[in-house]
């Protein structure tokens, strides 16, 4: 299959209008030395049908949810996208069109896009957020260097109780920058207060954690802001389950400078992990350090004044900046953006709040029958959301094989994260898993025992 | 006309979506979550019908311009056609409804797609190994120099701290540089040749020469132009003991022709979604995998996919890598569809994709050569740069102008004002997926701009005049920043 | 703005699909068809890549108008929001990849859809059994049509001849009863009411009684308005052994709150693509199940679906019945939709569907009437129809310039000139779908017209002004009807 | 799920606005005698999730062609549908339109069926087409009602191996609209010439064969054409496998008075049978009797004399013509239209030819292969497209079921509709079969023959 529209003729006739007698004479400024003298060695093309058979065969060997009934959260969720969200959002001139550098036909994407940013101030209960970033964890290395400010160098503190992928991503970055990182234990699956009380200092940037956290926990952030909050410190927050906002206080609500998160489950496919839709949002005064595109309300400079919308702030970003630019992002997920916010909208005040309130519910019940088990025990009491722990009888690794054998796929393994929290495994119970689902876990988890 | 916010639409109590039932016992709320903990005020999300909903979101995509709507000769994008094939093989469900942390048995086909992936870019790009986890081509920069930093710590030699970077490269570069913490170092293009100033290389080599950490190029550059210095300058950079960048914002170029790998990089990335055709979506998402050569290999991010007699795997990073760049393993929705496109294309279309990208280029240059001037009048390769310099000089018509005048005709602009070394530049990438006749219509309007800019510039200077919206107050919008909606808000300029 | 058309586009060899390599030994042609019977001349089909098909149909979807562009106030047609469920419900490979003559034991799924699906049709229509062979409303009627008939036969009445319809029917119903090789006889309308003149009706039943098939009502009928005579009109005509036919096309009025069967009527139809929100398609596809009274069922199209122990299979129709109406078993993709709206809604959900659709209405003609002259001053049901007689004798301005101005207001226009018996009929149903918000933007922009009507009437006798195209020459279509492009064919009228 | 977006709040301030108290008081015209005083007996509402989750599992109950290999053909043709034309045809402004009653809004939908009218007439080489009817049967029946014209009445003659299905339905008309059907038996899988010529006779309104028949072999329309066109006799082909024609000589090559046919597998899901894509094309001269919707070009009447499209002779037409109408037809099937005619211009001019040599070249090895096999024999010899009729050692069911059991659907048992045929089944192979597909038929033939 091959999209280039033009034919052999239709290409040698232009060739010939420009003096050249071959494709092959416009590539002389590519010196022999480094030209590729063989065919590239890839499969040969395939038609459309050819490619589609073998395509979806690769397809079928995953097991998916839709197929398959999955405790799998972690980080990434499984709420239902519904209909209208998708179709809108497939609309080819969203999917097709670049970045809004020309607002005058652009204007769809930029109002969806200040849309998206309002929606994102009135779930998390801050002042401002920008037009997305890749994913929860590059927003939350975002969020760290907006904390440390030009030179990078700081120290931050971030609750063991953070997504581990999220505090390996800041690692690196860390490594690259040149920041200290301390991280602050765990008690009862919560953030240790004391021990964060006992590493935060003067040399604090900023404190970083999760709501709810890796293990589904509700941190008691009202006891945790005020050490956050020492000096100069700032106090961010991670949210990578954005339906806990619709029960559990927003960052906003307990003075959180900036509030990073994970929006991808909101309207948008799961996709093995990405495309994801990280967010940031802060309070007004940090709005002309945050990284990446923002999308302002403005008018007309002539004609009626009509109102509308542009890419506004340009100067804190890499195309005018450069190396002093606030961030080096350029490419953002406008798509995903445009999906979570026909999802929000589609969900409406009442859904959103009914949505937390199946997550809650359905987690709570699960975990209940789970725990009645004999030898499954809760691992934490602290209060949690649409997560659990619970600690098997045996290896989490042994209790997957036999959920898979059922046709299930349970939950994970924090063994892999966490040294030493053996045979214990997180599960999700979001508002796509019904009773029954619950119940045949339940049944198979009794078998595990016996 | 205008659209209304969403927020500006509905009435109290209506909705959209309707949830299931509760299915479980349920427990009060006040039991499961402390008081204090509980959100107090409900989040003020719309409260809209679906009708509503998919009006107001039909309404804004009618009021948004694509590739799938004209022309859109965005230089530096690479805007090509996105075929339709890629969306379906992306939106199978046993792909696009996938869990990232399920076990490796479960989703054979999605590392067995990685697995592959990863080799038909290191074949393009002539490196040892790729990984798919950068999220984007600036995401990859920034991966690419921590590889080169991981590097050259693990020889003693930490203290390299300046990236080389030419005075006409992408923004990303010298701000991707600082995100890694070194000190971006400009190097001068040459006036004549567009290329590399060789001499001030030299020079900066010279007394820098211990002190560089890498080089990032884009080679064809921003200028459309193939530096046939490349070998040189490769040789030059590894002398002294620096690595060599290659941006692959422009690889549109290359396919089957060269690739950076023989072209003395170590570290390349690739844009997937200008290369290989994945829709750029309003800005996103994208894919950024890097490639490197062998000596690098050991920093990768981890996890790798990998093949045993078993089937596919993940194989952890090494003790020397770098870690990770994000969560997960990359953009796999975008992956699919890049993958979908490599084998649509196979390895002679992928070169005929160059080949005509290439063509396509120097045509519209050579039709336009008469009436603008053109910054560099050499064969160019995907792209190239004209001027509004002719039109400023005769009546103060800008590059900005012509832009906007060009979207009366349905089309939308090239790039403008960049690269910062040529002024009042219009940045023309037309892409091998245009037909002769769009390249021929695209002319013809330039010409009548030109002609315009001749006799009646305000037409010109005014334009545009057939949108839904004319020029809108930047200044207004960056001295005033209103970024988002309150309830209550009066539209607040209007 | 034109957009040209695909014939005129692309060039020689140009082409968008590739089609697999032939992947198995072949033979010559000569060998295979005899020479006489091979296509000479290959068929001039367009040449174009695939950019070129998306784009020019993307254009032309740019310049139509749905319900998700806007209001659609076109009374008898039913145009409620069509919800993406059902599209998502039809397209999943299970149902839209099956094949018709698929063993049984191979589409279990199907056959039960279909199965309950003409349970729940039979439910709200009041009926004993439901075919869902036709494919469109009109199709319904003629089958219907054809049941009495092979009813009247069965009975040694095979000379009943007539059908009676009142004179505001939809032209399907005499249509439909010619087709069936009847004679159609109309019935009067009586001024006042609205309804059925029941003093005509009795002076037709009188005189021809004993050659009247059958009779063919809407109720509501096509004003709007349910004639409560039904139970006398359905009494009478049976007393002369006559069949009731109810035309279901506005049935979006009565549904959970009277069924067709309850009101005395032998045989029913549906538009699904009314009634169940399945899109109409730019005219099609739709589909027109009918169901009918016991004494009917054995002269129904078969096969019907049944179930036994082993599962759903295909029942063979019965000696009386009358055959088949078309290939196959009925719209399945549209079944697949009226089956998930039906499901979503539930038994309150489609109440509450014609309750608010003849709240709607209701409130439409109410806030209208200050500014047009209501046909029928009474509460109406889920359309009304109102006329630009007071526009046309104060200024000239007529219904279809009336109609032509609401499209400048990014609205499209009701049904206008039906039913035939009202002068300068504007006939408008809101559906349940639509906002009060958006009534009132309609009566808002009703009344600039009525305004424009008075002070500028030109203003309107030459609308649109906004579309892409004025009006367009329609005496000139059909005098010289130009129903092709021809090569070298000249834009005839360009 | 309700899609009532007024709220119960609403729709009170509504009813008090126009001084009614309750949505009852609207229902006053509705006499109490025929009211419906119990709820609908049906089953209760379901949210989208469920409701997605219970259909998901009915479709999941249907082997479909994606996850099957099969041979069925007999009317209904699986061919490939090229990604492009599915996501142009589901754009809303196409799928959620109406009839095109007002054109200076609807000209996509307009200009596209006006393609459509001449890509039929490109294909079948025809003058004129209109904008579609229900399906090939109808579409069958209406050539016949415009052959006999106003009153109906006239003899038609129909050979035997026209689709069985297309004859039951003609049969269904006869007997409403009161004309007569004589059938022509066959010989050889072809329509029996010997018998034809003694049956068309001077009372003859039209004779109907299919082209290729329904046993996929080429009739001899040469020989035919002439016996056919006696008198004043009318001459209609029926074609319902339209791949065909890009090798086949078109019915406007060999004097056809009016074609029909069915063009759903151009471009449009094959969806247990239906919808699908009636087509009628004839001469010139026919035109004014054309049946359905006709779209035609013209100018604006002022402003540019812009060129521009709208629905034509609507005079032929129920809702002007009434009883007098050429047709009842209303609703047809456009929004198919629009996925043939974006089929068909991706397919193109060459790739039409390719189509059906693919078809031709597949079937050709598939039969080749199958007649090897001892046992197996071939029904006819006539020169046939993409389908043929084998006959079987053993019954016709037998086989489907040892077919099924290997995971194939087999071919078309052709005793359900030819009494006496026993043991023929009619294979049909298109492009979208692969020669591994076709071997494994094969070898698990070779088995049932073992």
């Amino acid at each position: 299959m091959s999209y280039v529209p033009n034919t052999q003729e239709e290409q040698e006739a232009m060739l010939a209008h420009l003096g050249f007698s071959s494709l092959e004479d416009l590539l002389t400024p590519v010196p022999e030395e480094v030209r590729l003298r063989r065919p590239l060695d890839l499969p040969a093309a395939l038609s459309e049908p050819d490619l589609k058979r073998l395509m979806g065969a690769m397809a079928a060997k995953n097991k998916h949810t839709e197929s398959t009934i999955s405790f799998l959260g972690a980080g990434s969720y499984d709420h239902a996208i519904p209909s209208v969200v998708t179709h809108l959002q497939r609309r080819s001139e969203f999917v097709t069109s670049y970045t809004p550098y020309q607002p005058e036909v652009s204007q769809g994407m930029l109002q969806a896009t200040y849309e998206f940013q309002t929606m994102v101030c009135q779930i998390t209960g801050m002042d401002v957020a920008n037009a997305s970033l890749y994913d929860g964890s590059t927003a939350l290395v975002e969020a760290v260097l907006m904390a440390l400010g030009p030179g990078g160098r700081g120290e931050i503190v971030i609750s063991a109780a953070v997504d581990p992928q999220y505090r390996r991503v800041l690692q690196t970055y860390a490594f690259a920058r040149g920041f200290a990182i301390k991280e602050v234990g765990i008690e009862n699956g919560l953030t240790s207060l004391s021990e964060l009380k006992s590493i935060v200092g003067p040399q604090t940037t900023a404190v970083v954690i999760q709501q709810p956290n890796f293990f589904g926990n509700i941190e008691d952030v009202h006891a945790i802001e005020p050490v956050a909050h020492q000096g100069k410190t700032l106090f961010i927050t991670a949210i990578t389950e954005p339906a806990s906002l619709g029960l559990i206080a927003p960052p906003g609500s307990y003075n959180v400078d900036i509030a990073v998160g994970e929006l991808m489950s909101f309207g948008n496919s799961m996709s093995y992990g990405a495309p994801a839709l990280g967010f940031i949002a802060s309070k007004q005064k940090f709005m002309r350090l945050l990284p990446g595109r923002l999308v302002g309300q403005t008018v007309e400079e002539g004609g009626k004044k009509q109102t509308g919308y542009v890419l506004t702030l340009q100067t804190r970003e890499q195309h005018i900046r450069r190396e002093r630019a606030t961030s080096n992002i350029c490419t953002n997920q406008s798509l995903l953006a445009v999906g979570a916010t026909i999802y929000m909208a589609a969900l409406g005040k009442q859904g959103f709040r009914e949505l937390a309130e199946l997550c809650l519910q359905k987690a709570h019940y699960a975990f209940k029958q789970i725990t009645a088990i004999p030898g499954f025990e809760p691992a934490f009491t602290a209060p949690f959301f649409d997560e659990f722990v619970i600690k098997a009888p045996v290896s989490a690794s042994k209790v997957e094989k036999q959920l898979e054998q059922a046709g299930l796929i349970g939950g994970y393994d924090l063994s892999e994260s966490y040294p030493g929290m053996d045979n214990a495994i997180l599960f999700c119970v979001t508002e796509t898993r019904t009773k029954e689902d619950i119940d045949l876990l339940v049944k198979v988890l009794k078998e595990v025992q016996a | 006309s205008v659209e209304s916010l969403i927020f500006e639409k509905g009435a109290p109590g209506r909705r959209a979506v309707r949830l299931p039932a509760m299915d479980v016992p349920t427990e009060s709320l006040d039991e499961l979550i402390p008081a204090s903990l509980i959100r107090q005020e409900a989040a003020t999300l719309p409260e809209v019908s679906e009708i509503e909903v998919v009006r107001h979101y039909t309404h804004l995509s009618q009021r948004n311009f694509g590739v799938d709507s004209g022309f859109y000769p965005l230089g530096s994008c690479t805007m090509k056609y996105n075929p339709k094939i890629n969306e379906d093989m992306a939106g199978l469900p046993g792909f696009a409804r996938i869990h990232p942390l399920q076990p490796a048995n479960t989703v054979q086909g999605a590392i067995q797609l990685i697995y592959e992936l990863e080799q038909y870019l290191a074949e393009i790009s002539g490196m040892a190994r790729v990984t798919l986890q950068p999220s984007a081509g600036a995401h990859g920069e920034l991966t690419g120099l921590m590889l080169i930093k991981a590097y050259h710590q693990s020889r003693g030699e930490g203290h390299r701290n300046l990236v080389l970077i030419p005075d006409n490269a992408h923004g990303t570069n010298p701000a991707s540089a600082t995100l890694a913490d070194y000190k971006a170092v400009e190097i001068k293009s040459d006036d004549k040749t567009g290329g590399i100033d060789m001499e001030h290389l030299r020079t900066v080599l010279a007394a820098h020469g211990t002190n560089v950490a890498a080089i990032m190029l884009t080679n064809p550059n921003t200028l459309g132009l193939f530096d046939s210095n490349i070998a040189e300058i490769g040789r030059l950079v590894h002398e002294v003991g620096g690595q060599l960048y290659y941006d692959g914002a422009n690889a549109n170029a290359v396919l089957g022709i060269t690739r950076p790998g023989d072209m003395s990089f170590d570290v390349v990335h690739f844009n997937l979604h200008k290369t290989c055709s994945t829709p750029h979506g309003g800005g996103g998402p994208g894919a950024g995998p890097i490639g490197v050569k062998a000596h690098l290999v050991p920093f990768l991010p981890g996890p790798l996919p990998a093949k045993n007699d078993d089937g596919y795997y993940w194989q952890d990073a090494g003790p020397q890598s770098i870690g990770k760049v994000r969560a997960n393993l990359g953009n796999f929705g975008v992956l699919v569809r890049a993958y979908t496109y490599i084998r649509s294309n196979g390895p002679d279309g992928l070169k005929h994709v160059s080949e005509s990208a290439i063509l396509n280029a120097n045509y519209l240059k050579h039709e336009l050569s008469k009436d603008y001037e053109i910054a560099y009048p050499y064969i160019c390769q995907h792209e190239f740069v004209a001027t509004a310099q002719w039109q400023k000089d005769q009546s103060g018509v800008t590059a900005l102008d012509i832009a906007k005048r060009l979207l009366d005709f349905g089309m939308y602009a090239p790039t403008t004002y960049f690269p910062l070394i040529v002024h009042e530049a219009l940045m023309i990438e037309p892409t091998e997926t245009e037909t002769r006749e769009t390249l021929d219509e695209f002319v013809k309007v330039m010409r009548q701009i030109a002609e315009e800019a001749r006799t009646e510039p305000e037409v010109v200077k005014t334009a545009p005049h057939t949108t839904v919206i004319g020029r809108l107050d930047q200044a207004l919008a960056a001295r005033k920043p209103n970024l988002r909606w309150q309830p209550g808000q009066e539209l607040t300029h209007a």
